[in-house]
């Protein structure tokens, strides 16, 4: 059976560049990057080649990058780093539709007695500019709003944010995690002051990200230890995997506009043709202010665990927001938060397009899908029928 | 060799120049760096009428950046005045060397303290000055404070 | 030239084995552990297979392990984890030769009103047990002392150690990072609550690595996201990098006593030889209670990174504690807990040694050792010639 992989907001296969690139660093070079010797200036110069690539990805400069264990970790680094140099700035702005990463770290600052204000999303999935422009207090330490959401792919006017938030004089963070190898990210064009990238979503190993952290910004570090990266994160460095991490910002910048034309036609020609094929559905998300490999659609009638599962027997992998599926039994924060019925979250299935899909993987995906609505509304004591 | 050393450092480091002792020197000192534990020695052969240094050689227990930097100073000082070779300054030997990691500059001045005390050394024998500082750890950590804390490093 | 490595103790090189069981993880089975459909299920089964060999390797149920992305990580959850589970108890007990991850964890615990004792060692680096035992008050939180030393491969008395700390009902946590695979550990004879290893240092991938924690145990996570790790840290697995850090284990549970019978003859050949051969040397650390694989000894007269720079030049790599190549110009904390006189640290040299090491590999090392000797000595002021 041929296997379909659709779930590249969750993860993504490793581009066998990055596979090539990354082999000689497990038994040949791999000295410790600190290490005076040989083995070891090799290790810190294949760091330096990977910071820069990434620094180049995001017109940012080399020494602006933080190498972390991956997008959990920047984005706790970012928003429990800056908390120390505001001692008096107890309170944090973000979204109500934040990654866990973000709002976990949120809470746990609650816990420390910090002060978080969620700003609420219109039903497209934008932040409430307005809202968050009034929630500002004195004592706001930092502003955390994620450029593109990882379920329902909608954009967010960063750009506006990120200039309110420089007239308050107050840090801005973004969540770039989904937003980088599919549209352009730029920490100028943005204006962060720090920004949260993760290796394998776009086509790099698991384990490892970024913290970009614009020079004048203070934060300090979560993790303790030989003062690695400037002190900012202690461990010994992951060189295979930074090495990996930085060839894959280096193809997702090469790329950006082949890939990002290649995702918009799939993923346009999978929502329409649902659309053409399929009754009672609806999608997720903003209409154009959409990640091009985002497709989040809803079925009536049909449960997100049964189609999934329905689905993967026929070899394609897609993801839902369902509370049956999700280990908590909590349905999905985001489509809550977009104020979706619950009968449509309860349908609710994420498709995200990777670079190495194919128009064919489409035609599939569509058939698939048909088959699998059709059996579970067949069997639905509520469908029409 | 991927060392954070330029080529000429390293090549210094391995084929250090001047080595070794003179006999009877005109002028003898010995360094130590406060910052690492680091020592250097410096001996001088002057010509008592033209002052022009005509042999000079070290000995060194240090870090290659040491080796290279006190070899780099018996090159430049050979062949000059005493009065010139005072005016050798650390700056000018790290540029020699086409730069030092900015944690290894003390190494420069360790270098440069070496040779100014030999020189201090001779002009003293000589009857040129009348008296001499005594080289204290606290002399030498306030010739380094304008390169590093000595003590925190860097 | 040939090369030969000798710095085991700072990285090793990832065993072939390891790689290959490692290389299907990047474009094959690429999934994310946490997704529901067969990609995801297949990374899920992976992380489970290392979870149990990473288990069965120290003695331990695979539920007791934590993933996490390496040795200073591991330190850190540990020692910080346990502090919000006692509110009222500020007091940690550690020694004066930790590792940095444990020591600078420490420091940040003391910035924010927490009390560290720490106790110091004899002049073979090995703790004082009284002094420890002394230092307990009503309101110790945890006992965390490494169980070898990273320098001078002292090994401590640990099951000493974790009965003092039951018996007065304290948590204890040892950094196994270095006796991994080298001496035996398992966490019920060793009597620990927590434990702390890292791959790398293990012929594993970098950035990956575990704390054991005892069933029963409580301890909050430090990096907040997704809940991974059953919510004690967040961040979506390093499948690659778990699948090689579990075959690793397994390889260094197997090979333990191969392994440690064949470090152990090249040690005690590279100690005797330099003695024999070289004059005003000491080893340093204790002289029996060592790791099989450490050698650490000092030269009069000769300078670490001058020493290490020429052996590097003659192909061979390994460590100095002197204050010259650090990048903090800060010589070793250790060797000066040990109370070795200034001009032995300064002349300091790690030789760590590894399963590919040879019988040669020490005929070689002990040339180039007196070579470079002679060299530095005969440049020396000091040396008496
Ligand atoms: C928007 C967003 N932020 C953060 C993360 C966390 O990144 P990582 O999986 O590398 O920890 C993810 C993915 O899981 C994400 O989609
Ligand atoms: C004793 C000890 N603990 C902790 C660490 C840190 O482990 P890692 O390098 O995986 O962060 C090391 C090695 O650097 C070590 O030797
Ligand atoms: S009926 Fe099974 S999770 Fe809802
Ligand atoms: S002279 Fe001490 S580090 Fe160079």
């Amino acid at each position: 059976m041929k296997r379909i992989y659709m779930d590249h907001s969750a993860t993504t296969p490793v581009d066998s560049l990055v596979v090539d690139a990354m082999l000689p660093f497990f038994s040949e070079i791999f000295g410790n990057a600190s290490s005076l010797h040989s083995f070891g200036t090799e290790a810190a110069e294949a760091l330096s080649l990977a910071r820069k690539q990434v620094a180049d990805a995001i017109g940012a400069l080399p020494e602006e990058i933080i190498f972390t264990s991956g997008g959990t970790e920047s984005d706790n680094l970012a928003i429990r780093g800056v908390v120390p140099f505001n001692e008096g700035k107890k309170h944090i702005i973000t979204s109500v539709i934040e990654h866990p990463a973000v709002l976990n770290t949120c809470s746990f600052l609650e816990s420390l007695g910090h002060e978080v204000t969620y700003v609420p999303v219109d039903v497209d999935g934008i932040i409430d500019v307005k809202v968050l422009e009034e929630s500002i207090r004195k004592n706001t330490a930092i502003i955390s709003v994620m450029h593109a959401n990882n379920e329902v792919g909608t954009i967010q006017p960063i750009e506006e944010i990120s200039g309110i938030a420089k007239e308050h004089n107050i840090y801005f963070h973004t969540d770039a995690v989904q937003s980088v190898g599919k549209i352009p990210v730029n920490v100028d064009d943005l204006g962060v002051d720090m920004l949260s990238i993760s290796s394998h979503k776009i086509h790099g190993p698991k384990g490892v990200g970024a913290l970009y952290v614009r020079n004048g910004t203070n934060i300090s570090p979560i993790v303790f230890g030989g003062n690695h990266e400037k002190g900012m994160r202690s461990g010994t460095e992951n060189v295979s995997g930074i090495v990996g991490f930085g060839k894959a910002m280096e193809l997702a910048a090469e790329r950006l506009s082949e890939d990002s034309v290649h995702m918009t036609r799939m993923r346009d020609s999978l929502i329409s043709r649902v659309f053409d094929t399929i009754s009672d559905v609806r999608l997720n998300g903003h209409p154009s202010k959409r990640l091009p490999n985002n497709v989040n659609m809803s079925f009536k009638y049909a449960e997100g665990e049964s189609m999934l599962m329905l689905l993967d027997m026929q070899g394609v992998a897609v993801s839902t927001g369902s509370a049956c599926s999700s280990k908590s039994l909590k349905a999905s924060h985001v489509l809550s938060a977009l104020r979706i019925e619950d009968e449509f979250i309860h349908g609710s299935l994420r498709m995200s397009l990777g670079r190495e899909n194919t128009m064919d993987d489409i035609d599939h995906m569509v058939d698939a899908l048909q088959e699998t609505i059709t059996k579970l509304r067949a069997m639905s004591p509520l469908a029409d029928r | 060799m991927k060392f954070p050393y330029t080529e000429k450092v390293l090549e210094h480091f391995k084929n250090p120049r001047n080595v070794g002792k003179l006999e009877n020197p005109d002028g003898k000192g010995l360094e130590g760096s406060p910052a690492c534990g680091d020592m250097v020695a410096v001996y001088l052969q002057v010509n008592p009428d033209t002052q022009v240094i005509e042999d000079i050689k070290f000995e060194s227990y240090g870090c290659a950046s040491n080796i290279a930097t006190a070899s780099i100073i018996t090159e430049l000082a050979k062949g000059k005045t005493i009065e010139e070779a005072k005016k050798i300054s650390w700056q000018e030997a790290t540029e020699e060397l086409g730069g030092l990691p900015p944690v290894k500059a003390h190494c420069s001045v360790l270098a440069v303290e070496g040779l100014r005390a030999a020189i201090r050394d001779y002009e003293e024998k000589h009857g040129l000055v009348s008296e001499q500082e005594p080289t204290t750890v606290d002399v030498i950590r306030s010739r380094l404070k304008h390169v590093m804390n000595p003590m925190a490093g860097l």
